[in-house]
């Protein structure tokens, strides 16, 4: 039953996928099991954005320390989604600046977009898969 | 056209399996397809067959397995998902599998939509 | 697009945040507990009122008479059941859920 | 198991117990099941006050009507609650207000209550509920 | 003292649970005592025994019972809650048990403090 | 009377909700997403600092290195650890948590 084993449904279709992640870390188990179904998106070769809004911005701060509340850091993840073929990283200027951030408190590297932008990317998908 | 319905959440403590159920109905009334459901995060506590809900009340779990047994659609819970919270093959309702991420993924490969219930 | 709302503009800020990210022309669904921000009176229904002049608005009926709204809904609000809301989903080339 | 035969613990002690509900009917379940503890709490004989604040006010609208959407409606429960000596139901105006709605919207009598006088209630209990 | 613990969600979908944890471990360190856990709504997730987290992972139900069974605490699920959602006697894990609501409102009138754990 | 907020001040209203109904002199624990509330920058932080007058504010640590943000604690905020969390809960005659 592993997943990473079907990498192809066969089809040759490829569409684009969008993961919207809105929500903080920990809090929820949305950011962790999220991270999970976007490395099996890119396994079967489809075009993957992943996006982050809202408070999902909070999911790539520099720093996370979990010790404390004895759960697992899975920000480093996100620095291994190059190796997935996962390159395509955005986060909305608005969110940032209503938290007081800027892209170097982010753990990777991403693209920041204006809300016009954001708007056009998430028009262009073929299926929106949010968090 | 074939739609795939995404449930993120468990019965009864949030009414997205609800609106779901209640959308997948209304889209075979109307010629559609729902070849399959797919359970994810707390989604998974929908599929366990030992729920009882009072009486008067609706049960999620049966609703589901009776529409998928009519309509055959595939209900696949998510195996990561379901190993966290307990969900077992044992505890299966009638209709319900318990398969990887890839099924999610092949839903909005090969689907025309992707809906998407949660909290 | 169409993008769906579920939680009350009370309570989160998901309408806000999908207000502020939906296309000119796009298409909002309200439901469960979204609907109230569809209602006269309620707190949202000015930012709602505003978004309609861009924006295609919709409220699923069923779940505004489970809330006793069902006689408040905001002039230019249209009221969909089931099937209205599969017809929107079937109408738009995608979808979007801000939970 | 019924809850209800277990009415008193054998203390004899009286405390202020307040259930504040939060929360809307329907979309989550908290509204329904923690109607139930209140009942179970009165039947204690201890001091209930019930409190509906932000989108909780939302719970005792008239006319609901729950067909449509397939789920039980617990709504006459409220007005039941006398028959179980539980009287003390409160709203706040701030609440109210922000969702265009008044007492006559309501589906049983309650106390409006400014936030000055929401603050001393729950300052004075014993133990808080929320939902 | 005495303090009471109410959890009103599942485990790994929301902090509740693993926050109630590390509360209750911290207040036993310093000296105060936890009669009791009251598992309500979702909660009642919490009382499974057939949940396997990654390897990497934390536990929250093995921990539950075994902080109840090195200090004496009873694990209590809400009935009502409990058959809505399909946790039955048969999957329970060491230390908690089924009861009724009565047991929350007994914690509120005899111990300390309730303090509650939700979303 | 202790109060006790876990959801991010960004994502739900409940810290609004608190801060409008906490009496003067009482204690607010920011725990869990609601930590967010008490850094610099954040868009709830002038809320916290004006709310800082009349009310003891308190954050968890343990969650707020959880979420890289130990560091950028506003001033006036008082950081605990779960023990810390237990005292505030032993000092206060009730607690009530805004969920």
């Amino acid at each position: 039953m592993s997943d990473m084993d079907m990498e192809d449904d066969g089809s040759g279709i490829v569409k684009k996928f969008m993961f919207l992640n809105r929500k903080a870390p920990h809090g929820t188990v949305y950011a962790l099991e999220g991270l999970e179904v976007v490395l099996i998106t890119a396994a079967f070769d489809q075009d993957v954005s992943l996006v982050f809004t809202d408070d999902g911005v909070y999911q790539l701060m520099k720093g996370i320390d979990t010790k404390g509340i004895e759960v697992k850091d899975f920000s480093k993840t996100y620095r291994a989604l190059d190796g997935y073929d996962i390159e395509k990283l955005y986060v909305d200027q608005t969110s940032l600046d209503a938290r007081g951030l800027t892209e170097d408190d982010l753990i990777v590297d991403v693209s920041v977009l204006s809300d016009d932008e954001m708007k056009n990317l998430m028009d262009e998908q073929d299926v929106v898969i949010s968090f | 056209m074939q739609f795939g319905i995404l449930i993120n959440e468990g019965p009864y403590n949030h009414q997205a399996s609800d609106t779901a159920y209640l959308f997948a109905r209304a889209a075979i009334e109307k010629g559609h397809t729902i070849p399959r459901v797919f359970f994810y995060h707390d989604g998974v506590n929908n599929s366990t067959r030992m729920g009882e809900p009072p009486q008067d009340d609706r049960n999620v779990t049966t609703r589901w397995s009776k529409l998928a047994e009519e309509h055959g659609i595939d209900l696949v819970v998510c195996v990561a998902a379901a190993l966290r919270r307990g969900i077992k093959d044992e505890l299966l309702a009638p209709g319900f599998r318990i398969s990887g991420l890839g099924q999610l993924v092949e839903m909005g490969i090969q689907y025309d939509r992707l809906v998407t219930f949660g909290d | 697009m169409l993008h769906i709302v579920n939680k009350s503009a009370t309570e989160r800020s998901s309408l806000d945040s999908c207000l502020r990210l939906a296309t000119k022309g796009s298409a909002v669904l309200l439901i469960e507990d979204a609907v109230y921000a569809a209602t006269k009176g309620s707190s949202a229904a000015a930012k709602i009122q505003a978004a309609a002049a861009g924006l295609k608005i919709y409220a699923l009926g069923p779940d505004l008479a489970a809330r006793g709204m069902a006689g408040r809904v905001l002039d230019g609000v249209n009221v969909v059941d089931y099937g209205g809301f599969v017809e929107l989903v079937a109408e738009h080339r995608n979808c979007q859920s801000w939970l």
